[in-house]
C-alpha cells in the first residue's frame, strides 16, 4: 500500500481521536445534562380553578415544635400534639398551655370538662386540663399502630391502622366493640390501610365515621357495628381522592359537612354528608410544591377550619368566603 | 587503556542499574505498603442510595450497559398493594387498568396482577425496566415509596468509575462492600439507622 | 501453495466486505432507533392528550394501544437487529483477520514490518527539536489558556470578603455628597419650631475643604430636615410613619381599566408588597424573588426606570437558600426609606442595602437572617444621620440604628418582645422625638439618639402587625385578636380609652383631625373620636383592607384588596367622596405628590393625576 | 427481648415524622396487608455479584499468565507461546471478565487510597497493580507481551505494521506521561477515572457501549493496522511505569541466544521500532559531551516551566470537577438557581446546602487541583527533560539490542534471529 496514503490516513485517525477525547471530555459533564426527559410532572394538576375555592386563610400562627403530630379543637382553645409535647393556644396563636408527655403523641380527642385523650402508638392517656395523667389504657398490642381517636359520649373510639380496625372503648379503656373487621354479614368488607393513616371522627348524631383510605370511601357503622352507609370516589381530579391512602386526614362540620385532607398532591377539601364535592378549602398550590404530606385538620364552633400544616409547622386557619 | 575504560564504564552501568533497582523496587514498596493500609480484602461494588435518589432520569441514559444496569425494584414488605398505584398509573390515568394509556412506565416494565379485593401486586420486569425512575417518583409522592432503583449486580459490571455516579447530582451512588451488595428499601433506612450501618462497616475494614 | 493464498485473499476480502456491510447497517439501525426511540415516541402523548379530553373514546383507546404495540415491537425488532448484528459483525471480523493473516504467513515465511530508511542520528536531532517544541507548545498553551480562563468561584470568594474595595469607593462618594449637601439650603430658613430642624443646626459641623470631608465622612454627613422630609415622601405612611401626608390637590377620580386619569403605569419587574416611597423627582420601589433582591428607581413624573440594583454580594447574606416566606409577604415586603441623600433597604433576608440618588452602593450588611415565618415586613425611617431598623424576630425583638453614612451600629436595643410585622413611626410629641414601635405585647418608645425606652404600655397581643398612629398627644395601637388602645405617653403612660369591636389585622390605623380609623381585614372601615374612643361611623365593604389609610389633602385613602380606592371625608359623619379603582389587586399603601397619588397593585405601579 | 424493644422505639420514632426521611422511615414497617387469598409475598430478589473468590481467581490467572509469559519469551525463546498467551489472555481478561478489572485502571485506584481517606482499595485491585509491576522488575514487559488483553487485542489486528519515523515515535511517546499526570490528578481530587472513561476497547469486550466508545475503539483498531499496538505506545499510561521498571529490570528478553550476526533481521521484525541498532562511538564526543551537559542543566529549567504552565491551566482543568463545576455555574449564572428544569441545580438547592458553602467546597477542590497541577506540569517537564537527555546519550552499541524501556518482550524478533542456539 501507499505509504503516503498510510501516512495521511493515520493523521486522519489521530486527529479523529483527539478530537473525539476532548470533545466528549469537556461536552460530557454532570452539570451539562439538565433535561429529565422521563420527569414525572404533575404540574396541571396543582392548579384549581379560583371558582372552586370557596375558603380562604385568614391567619396562622406557628407551632414551636419539631416534630407534630396532630391538631384538634377543644372550646376556645387549640390543641396541639407534637414531639412529646401538648401544647394549647387560644384563638389568635397565643400559646397557653405546655405539657411534657413521656412518648410520642400520635393522635388525640378532646373530652369535656378540658379533658384530652391522646394516643401512643398501642396506648391511649386521657390527662386533665392542666395535664395531669388521670387514666391510661392497656397496650393494644404489638401490631397497633393507633392513628385517630374520636370521642363520643361515654364511649372512646381508637383507630388502629397496624390491626385495620376500630375499637370502641368504654372510659376505662376496655375494649366494648370491634368496629370495621371484615363481616359480610353486616356488610363490613374491611378497612384497606396501606399506610399509616387512618383518622376517624363522630358526626352530629353520634355515627362514627372512618376514612377507609385504600379505598377512597368513609365508612358510616351503627353503634353496633354494622355498616350504615359509606361514600367515595376516587380520581385525581379535584372531586375525588388521589393517591394510594387518602384522605388521610378529616373532620366533621357541624351540618356534617366533611373536610378532608389529602396527601401526595396535598389538598383540602369539603364534601356534603353524602359525598357531594362542594368545594375547595385549599388547593395544592398553596403548599410547597416539593411537600407531600397532608395537613391535620379540625374544626371549631364557628365552623373556621383549622390545619395543621406540618411541613410549614404551623397552624393555618381557614375561613368561609 | 579503553579496556580499563570501558570496564569502568560497565561497573559504573551496573551500580547505576542495581541502585535504580532498588530505588524502583522501594517506591514500589512503599506505594504497596501506603496502600495496603487501606485496602480491603473484600470486594467493592456500586449502589444507590434510594433515600438520596433524586429521580433524575440519567440511570437510564448514563449507563455504560444498554439497557441500563439500573433497575427499579420492589420492596414487597413496604407496598401497600394499591388498587389506584401512583407508581404504575399516569396521574390522571383514564382508568385504573393495564391499557396501554394508562401505564405510567414508558417501557410498561410493571405488571399489575390482582391478588384478591382491592389488593395488586405490582411487579418489575427487569428485562424490559430501563432505571428511569418515573414510577420511582410516583410511588414517593403518593405511595409508600417501595418502588426504587437499584443497581442490579447481576447486570453491572462493576466498572471501575461508575458512569452513572459521575454524572449524579444527588450523589447517590456509592461504592459498598460486595458482601451487602443493595440498599434495599425496608432493610435500609436513611438518617439514624444509616449512620449505624456506615460506622459497622467501617469497623469491617479494620 | 498458490491457491490457498488465493483461496485466503477471497476469504478475507468477503469477510471483510461483509463485516463493513454488517458495521454500515448497524450504524444506521443505531441512528434509526435513536431518532425513533419508543420513550421519546411524540404521537403517543399526542393521542393520550386527546384522550384525557375525551375519556371515553373507546376508538381512540384502541388506536393508542395499537400504537404503543407497534413502537415497543419496531424498537425490539431494531434491539435484536443491532444484538445479532452485533455478533455477526465480530464474527466476520475474526474470520477477514484470520484470513489475512493466513495469507500474510503463508506469502513470505516472517511477515516484516514496512521499514523506513533514514539516518538514525539525524533522526535524533530531529526529535529532539519536535520534542523541545512541543514542549514548549504545550507550556505556552497551558499558560496562555490559565491567563485567558476567567476564575468565577475565586471572583467570588474575593468580592465576598473583601469589603475593603467597595468602601474606599464609598469614601470618596460620600465625601463629594458632603460637600454638595454644604451648598443645599438646608437648614436656617425652613419652619422654624421643628425640632428635628433645629437640631440639624446644632449639630453640623461645618467643614471646609475636600480633604476634612472625606477623612471624616459619617462626622459631616448632613441630613433632611423635617420640611424636605414633609415636602416628599420619604418613608412607609408619610415622613412620620404615621398615615399623614402633606401633599395637596390629590386626584380623587381615576380608572385604571379604562386608563383615566393614570398618568402612567409600569410594571415592576420582580414582586413585592413594599410601598413607594418619593424623593425629589424619583420614586423607588423594592421587589425580590429567590434569585434577586432589587431596589427600583422611577421617574416619577415620566415612569421611565432610572436605576435599579441589587442587593447583592453581601456578606453573611443567604445566597441560595432563602429564608421561608408566605406568598402574601414575600422578600421584599418592608417599605424602604430615604433622607434625600442616600435610600434604604431591606430585605426578609436581612440584607440591608444603602445606595446613592444615583443608585450607587453606598454600604450593605445583613442582619442576620430574621426568624419570621412570614417574612420580615417592617419598614425603615430615617432619623437624622441614623437608619432605624424594627428587627423583632422569632428570636427575639431588638430595635438598632445603623449610620446612614456607614452602616456601621450606632446603638442597639433589646426589646422584651415577641416577633411582629409592624413598622416604626418616628414621632414628635412637642418636646422629643420619639420612635415608637408597637408589638406582642407592648406599644414601646424609644429615644432615636440612644435607643433608650422612654416608655411602653402592655396593650398588644397575637402577631402585631398594624403600626401605631398619632395625633395630638396620643397613640393609638390596635391589632386583631386584641384591642385598639389609645395612649397617652410620659413617664407614666396610660390607656385612656380601648375598643374592641373593629381591629385591624395588617392595616395600621389612623388618626387624624382628632378621629381614629380603622380599617379591617373583613372590609369594614371604623371611625372613632380620638379623645373619647365614642365610634362615629362604621361602613362595610366588604373586600379585605392590607393597605394602611393615609391622609392626605382632607381625605382620607383606602385602598381594599379589590383595587378599589376609598376616598372618605376625615369627619365625624361617613362621607364618601369617591371610590375609583384601578382594577388589580391592591396591599401596598399610596404614596403622595403633589397632585399625584402613587399606587403599587400586584403588578403594576401607577401614577394617577389629572392629565 | 431487647430486639424487639430496639424495633418498636424505631418505629415510634418514626411515626408522622414531618421530615420527608424519616416520614419514608415510618412507612418501612408498616404491617402489610393480611391476604385471605393465600397469597404469598414474594421476595425481593437480590442477584449477589461476582463471588469474592472469583476475584482471587483473577488474581492466580494473571500470576499464572505472567509466569507462563515470562518463561516463554526468556526461558523458551517461543513467539508462538507468547501470542497464544496474549489469545488467552483476550478471552479470558477480555471478553470473559470484560477488561475489568485491568492493571491499567487500577492506577486510579491505587491513587484514590493515597488520596482518599474513605477510600479503601479491594485487595484485588491492588494486586493487580503491583503485580506486574514487580514481574517487569525482573523480567521486562511480560504484561504487555502477554497478559494485557488491551495489547493483545491490539496485536491481532497489526496487519501491516510500518515503521513510524523516530521522531514522531518519541514525540507521541510524551502523551503517556501527559495522560498519566492528568489521570492521576483527577483521581487524587476525585473528579474522575479518565483511563477507564476512554478505555478504548472495553466496549468491544462487552459488546455493548455507548456509542461515542465504540467509534474511538474502531479508530484505535484501524490505525492499529498500521501503527502496531498504538494505544500502548502512544497512549497507554501504566505503560509509563512499566517501561520505567523494565529499563532496569533484571533480566531482560535478548535477541540472540549467541553471538550477533548484525544481520538487522530483527530490526526490520519488530512492528514497535523497540530494536536500537549498534552504533559507533560519536565523532565529537566533547560536542556532544558538551550538549548533554547543557540538556542536563535545563531539566530543572524544564520541571519548573512545566510547573508553573500547570499551576496556571488549573482552573479550567479543575471545571471537570463536578462540584466545581456546578458552583461555577451558579456564580456565574445566579439565575439559574431558579430554573426548576436544572436537575443538579435543584437537587442543590435542596440539599439545604448554601452557595457559599458549595463554593468554599469547590475553592478548596480549586485549591488541590492548583497543587496537583503543579506536581502533573513539573511531571511533564521532567519527562520532556529526560527524553532530551536520553536522545542526547550516545553509547556505544556492538549489536541490535532491544531497548529495554520501549521493548514488550513479545518474542517476534526471535523468529527472525537467524542465529539459533
Amino acid at each position: 500500500m501507499n505509504r503516503k496514503l498510510v501516512n495521511v490516513f493515520l493523521v486522519l485517525l489521530a486527529v479523529a481521536i483527539i478530537a473525539i477525547i476532548l470533545f466528549d471530555f469537556l461536552r460530557n459533564k454532570a452539570g451539562d445534562r439538565s433535561e429529565n426527559r422521563f420527569e414525572y410532572n404533575i404540574d396541571e394538576l396543582r392548579h384549581v380553578d379560583s371558582t372552586l375555592i370557596i375558603y380562604r386563610q385568614v391567619g396562622q400562627f406557628p407551632v414551636n415544635a419539631e416534630k407534630l403530630s396532630g391538631i384538634a379543637v377543644s372550646g376556645d382553645e387549640i390543641v396541639v400534639i407534637a414531639d412529646h409535647l401538648v401544647l394549647k393556644y387560644d384563638k389568635t396563636g397565643s400559646e397557653k398551655f405546655r405539657g411534657q408527655i413521656n412518648f410520642d403523641p400520635t393522635a388525640l380527642a378532646p373530652d369535656s370538662n378540658g379533658e384530652l385523650w391522646v394516643a401512643s402508638r398501642d396506648q391511649v392517656f386521657l390527662f386533665d386540663a392542666q395535664g395531669n395523667l388521670l387514666k391510661r389504657s392497656n397496650s393494644f398490642g404489638d401490631h397497633a399502630v393507633i392513628t385517630s381517636l374520636a370521642v363520643s359520649g361515654e364511649r372512646i373510639y381508637v383507630a388502629d391502622a397496624g390491626n385495620r380496625i376500630v375499637y370502641q372503648c368504654d372510659k376505662q379503656g376496655n375494649i366494648v366493640a370491634r368496629i370495621g373487621e371484615k363481616n359480610p354479614g353486616k356488610g363490613v368488607s374491611g378497612f384497606v390501610i396501606p399506610s399509616p393513616y387512618f383518622d376517624i371522627a363522630i358526626d352530629d348524631s353520634g355515627f362514627l365515621w372512618a376514612a377507609n383510605t385504600g379505598r377512597h370511601t368513609f365508612d358510616n357503622f351503627n353503634a353496633d357495628g354494622s355498616l350504615r352507609t359509606s361514600w367515595g370516589k376516587t380520581s385525581i381530579k379535584i372531586d375525588g381522592f388521589s393517591g394510594c391512602c387518602n384522605p388521610a386526614h378529616f373532620c366533621i362540620l357541624s351540618d356534617n359537612s366533611f373536610v378532608t385532607s389529602e396527601k401526595g398532591l396535598i389538598r383540602i377539601k369539603l364534601y356534603d354528608q353524602h359525598g357531594q364535592f362542594k368545594g375547595v378549602v385549599a388547593p395544592p398550590d398553596q403548599f410547597g410544591k416539593q411537600d407531600t404530606e397532608a395537613p391535620d385538620v379540625a374544626v371549631d364552633s364557628d365552623e373556621r377550619i383549622w390545619a395543621l400544616d406540618f411541613v410549614k409547622k404551623q397552624v393555618r386557619i381557614f375561613e368561609k368566603k | 587503556m579503553s579496556d580499563k575504560t570501558e570496564r569502568k564504564g560497565m561497573e559504573r552501568r551496573r551500580f547505576i542499574k542495581r541502585g535504580m533497582q532498588a530505588t524502583l523496587a522501594v517506591s514500589l514498596g512503599g506505594v504497596a505498603v501506603a496502600s495496603f493500609m487501606k485496602s480491603y480484602a473484600g470486594e467493592m461494588v456500586w449502589q444507590i442510595d434510594p433515600f438520596k435518589c433524586v429521580q433524575c432520569g440519567r440511570c437510564a441514559d448514563e449507563c455504560v450497559m444498554m439497557p441500563s444496569a439500573v433497575k427499579c425494584v420492589h420492596a414487597y414488605a413496604l407496598c401497600g398493594y394499591c388498587d389506584l398505584c401512583g407508581g404504575y398509573l399516569k396521574p390522571n390515568a383514564n382508568e385504573r387498568s393495564t391499557a396501554a394509556e394508562n401505564q405510567l412506565c414508558p417501557t410498561a416494565a410493571i405488571k399489575r396482577k390482582f391478588i384478591e379485593d382491592p389488593y395488586f401486586e405490582y411487579e418489575i420486569d427487569e428485562e424490559l425496566c430501563i432505571g428511569c425512575a418515573k414510577c420511582v417518583a410516583g410511588c414517593t409522592s403518593f405511595g409508600n415509596g417501595s418502588l426504587h432503583l437499584q443497581i442490579r449486580h447481576d447486570r453491572c459490571k462493576n466498572c471501575n468509575e461508575c458512569a452513572i455516579a459521575r454524572v449524579c447530582p444527588a450523589d447517590a451512588i456509592t461504592r459498598v462492600p460486595a458482601n451487602q451488595p443493595y440498599l434495599i428499601k425496608g432493610d435500609f433506612t436513611a438518617a439514624g439507622d444509616k449512620a449505624k450501618k456506615d460506622t459497622s462497616r467501617m469497623s469491617d475494614n479494620n | 501453495m498458490n491457491d490457498k493464498i488465493k483461496l485466503a485473499r477471497r476469504i478475507a476480502w468477503a469477510a471483510g466486505a461483509f463485516s463493513l456491510i454488517v458495521a454500515v447497517l448497524l450504524i444506521a439501525n443505531f441512528l434509526q432507533t435513536k431518532l425513533n426511540d419508543p420513550i421519546d415516541n411524540k404521537t403517543i402523548p399526542e393521542l393520550v392528550k386527546r384522550l384525557s379530553e375525551n375519556p371515553s373514546d373507546e376508538a381512540l383507546k384502541q388506536e393508542i394501544r395499537a400504537f404503543d404495540l407497534m413502537a415497543r415491537k419496531a424498537y425490539f425488532t431494531s434491539q435484536w437487529q443491532i444484538r445479532t448484528g452485533g455478533y455477526l459483525l465480530l464474527l466476520g471480523v475474526i474470520i477477514t483477520l484470520l484470513a489475512v493473516r493466513y495469507e500474510r504467513s503463508a506469502k513470505s515465511k516472517l511477515d516484516a514490518v514496512d521499514i523506513l530508511k533514514d539516518e538514525s542520528a539525524l533522526d535524533k536531532v530531529l526529535a529532539q527539536k519536535w520534542i523541545a517544541a512541543l514542549g514548549v507548545f504545550i507550556f505556552l498553551a497551558a499558560i496562555v489558556s490559565g491567563i485567558l480562563s476567567y476564575n468565577a468561584i475565586d471572583r467570588y470568594l474575593v468580592v465576598e470578603n473583601a469589603p475593603a474595595v467597595s468602601e474606599a469607593g464609598t469614601t470618596a462618594s460620600s465625601g463629594e455628597n458632603a460637600l454638595d449637601n454644604m451648598d443645599q439650603p438646608s437648614s436656617g430658613q425652613l419652619a422654624a419650631g421643628d425640632t428635628v430642624t433645629a437640631n440639624v443646626v446644632t449639630e453640623t459641623p461645618s467643614s471646609s475643604s475636600l480633604a476634612e470631608a472625606v477623612a471624616e465622612n459619617a462626622a459631616t454627613k448632613t441630613f433632611a430636615t423635617m420640611a424636605e422630609m414633609k415636602a416628599n415622601y420619604p418613608f412607609f405612611r408619610g415622613p412620620e410613619g404615621i398615615g399623614i401626608a402633606y401633599q395637596k390637590n390629590i386626584p380623587t377620580d381615576w380608572n385604571g381599566t379604562s386608563g383615566e386619569n393614570i398618568l402612567w403605569k409600569v410594571k415592576v419587574p420582580k414582586p413585592g408588597y413594599s410601598s413607594p416611597i418619593i424623593w425629589g423627582n424619583k420614586l423607588f420601589v423594592t421587589g425580590a424573588d429567590a434569585s434577586a433582591r432589587v431596589v427600583y428607581c422611577y421617574d416619577k413624573n415620566t415612569g421611565k426606570l432610572i436605576w435599579e440594583a441589587s442587593a447583592d454580594q453581601i456578606e453573611g447574606s443567604p445566597p441560595s437558600k432563602m429564608p421561608k416566606v408566605t406568598a402574601d409577604t414575600g422578600l421584599a415586603a418592608p417599605t424602604m426609606a430615604t433622607d434625600g441623600y442616600s435610600v434604604f433597604a431591606i430585605f426578609a433576608t436581612g440584607d440591608v442595602l444603602a445606595l446613592d440618588m444615583n443608585g450607587k452602593r453606598t454600604w450593605a450588611k445583613n442582619l442576620g437572617v430574621p426568624d419570621n415565618h412570614y417574612g420580615h415586613a417592617s419598614s425603615l425611617v430615617v432619623y437624622k444621620d441614623k437608619l432605624l431598623i424594627q428587627y423583632d424576630t422569632n428570636k427575639g425583638g431588638k430595635v438598632m440604628a445603623l449610620s446612614t453614612a456607614s452602616g456601621d451600629k450606632i446603638w442597639e436595643t433589646v426589646r422584651g418582645s415577641k416577633i411582629s410585622w409592624a413598622s416604626p413611626a418616628l414621632v414628635n410629641t412637642g418636646t422629643r422625638t420619639e420612635l415608637v414601635l408597637a408589638t406582642n405585647p407592648t406599644v414601646a418608645s424609644y429615644d432615636p439618639e440612644t435607643g433608650k425606652e422612654l416608655w411602653s404600655m402592655n396593650c398588644l397581643s397575637g402577631e402585631v402587625g398594624p403600626s401605631v398612629a398619632y395625633s395630638n398627644g396620643m397613640f393609638y395601637a390596635a391589632n386583631e385578636y386584641a384591642k385598639l388602645a389609645a395612649i397617652k405617653p410620659g413617664s407614666a403612660p396610660s390607656i385612656v380609652w380601648s375598643e374592641d369591636e373593629y381591629l385591624p389585622e395588617v392595616a395600621s390605623p389612623l388618626a387624624v383631625n382628632s378621629l381614629v380609623f380603622v380599617a379591617t381585614t373583613y372590609g369594614v372601615l371604623a371611625c372613632y373620636d380620638a379623645q373619647t374612643g365614642e365610634k362615629y361611623w362604621e361602613q362595610e365593604w366588604g373586600d379585605p383592607f392590607y393597605a394602611s389609610p393615609v391622609y392626605a389633602d382632607g381625605n382620607v385613602y383606602l385602598a381594599d384588596q379589590s383595587g378599589k380606592m376609598h376616598i372618605v371625608k376625615a369627619s365625624k359623619t361617613f362621607e364618601l367622596v369617591a371610590e375609583p379603582t384601578i382594577g388589580e389587586k391592591v396591599v401596598c399603601s399610596p404614596a403622595f405628590g403633589d397632585g399625584r397619588l402613587y399606587l403599587r397593585g400586584t403588578n403594576q405601579l401607577y401614577c394617577i393625576g389629572t392629565k | 427481648m431487647k430486639n424487639k424493644f430496639l424495633k418498636y422505639s424505631l418505629l415510634i420514632a418514626g411515626w408522622f415524622g414531618s421530615i420527608h426521611g424519616l416520614f419514608a422511615q415510618a412507612q418501612q414497617r408498616f404491617p402489610k396487608p393480611e391476604f385471605e387469598s393465600g397469597y404469598s409475598q414474594p421476595q425481593t430478589t437480590t442477584p449477589f455479584p461476582r463471588a469474592l473468590w472469583l476475584e482471587y481467581f483473577d488474581v492466580f490467572v494473571l500470576l499464572a499468565v505472567l509466569s507462563l509469559v515470562s518463561w516463554f519469551a526468556l526461558k523458551k525463546r517461543s513467539r508462538k507461546g507468547v501470542f497464544w498467551s496474549s489469545v488467552f489472555s483476550v478471552l479470558y481478561f477480555g471478553f470473559y471478565r470484560e477488561g475489568c478489572i485491568c492493571s491499567v485502571g487500577s492506577i486510579q485506584n491505587v491513587t484514590l487510597a493515597l488520596f482518599d481517606p474513605t477510600y479503601a482499595i479491594p485487595l484485588s485491585a491492588l494486586l493487580f497493580f503491583l503485580i506486574p509491576l514487580v514481574f517487569t522488575l525482573f523480567f521486562g514487559r511480560t504484561f504487555c507481551a502477554g497478559a494485557c488483553p488491551l495489547g493483545a487485542i491490539q496485536d491481532l489486528v497489526a496487519l501491516r505494521p510500518i515503521e513510524l519515523s523516530r521522531w514522531v515515535q518519541k514525540v507521541f511517546g510524551l502523551v503517556p506521561y501527559l495522560y498519566l499526570g492528568l489521570a492521576v490528578l483527577y483521581s487524587a481530587t476525585k473528579s474522575d477515572f479518565i483511563i477507564c472513561r476512554y478505555d478504548p476497547f472495553v466496549g468491544f469486550f462487552r459488546l455493548d457501549a455507548q456509542f461515542i466508545m465504540l467509534v474511538l475503539g474502531v479508530l484505535f483498531l484501524a490505525a492499529g493496522i498500521f501503527v502496531a499496538r498504538p494505544y500502548c505506545r502512544f497512549f497507554c499510561p501504566y505503560g509509563v511505569l512499566l517501561g520505567w521498571m523494565s529499563r532496569f529490570s533484571a533480566k531482560h528478553l535478548t535477541i540472540t541466544p549467541k553471538e550477533c550476526v548484525q544481520c538487522k533481521l530483527c530490526a526490520h521484525s519488530c512492528p514497535f521500532g523497540a530494536i536500537d541498532e549498534p552504533v559507533a562511538e560519536p565523532a565529537h564526543r566533547r560536542k556532544s559531551v558538551k550538549h548533554l551537559m547543557l540538556v542536563v542543566a535545563l531539566l530543572p529549567v524544564w520541571a519548573i516551566l512545566g510547573g508553573w504552565a500547570g499551576s496556571m491551566v488549573h482552573v479550567p482543568l479543575s471545571r471537570l470537577n463536578p462540584t466545581v463545576s456546578l458552583a461555577e455555574l451558579i456564580v456565574k449564572h445566579p439565575e439559574v438557581k431558579e430554573d426548576q428544569n436544572n436537575i443538579d441545580v435543584r437537587t442543590f438547592m435542596s440539599s439545604g446546602k448554601t452557595t457559599d458553602q458549595l463554593v468554599a467546597e469547590a475553592s478548596e477542590i480549586q485549591r488541590r487541583f492548583y497543587r496537583g497541577s503543579w506536581l502533573v506540569g513539573g511531571f511533564l517537564g521532567l519527562a520532556i527533560g529526560f527524553s532530551l537527555t536520553n536522545l542526547s546519550i550516545f553509547r556505544k552499541r556492538d549489536d541490535f539490542e532491544p531497548n529495554k524501556a520501549n521493548c514488550l518482550s513479545c518474542a517476534r524478533c526471535l523468529d527472525f534471529c537467524p542465529v539459533k542456539k
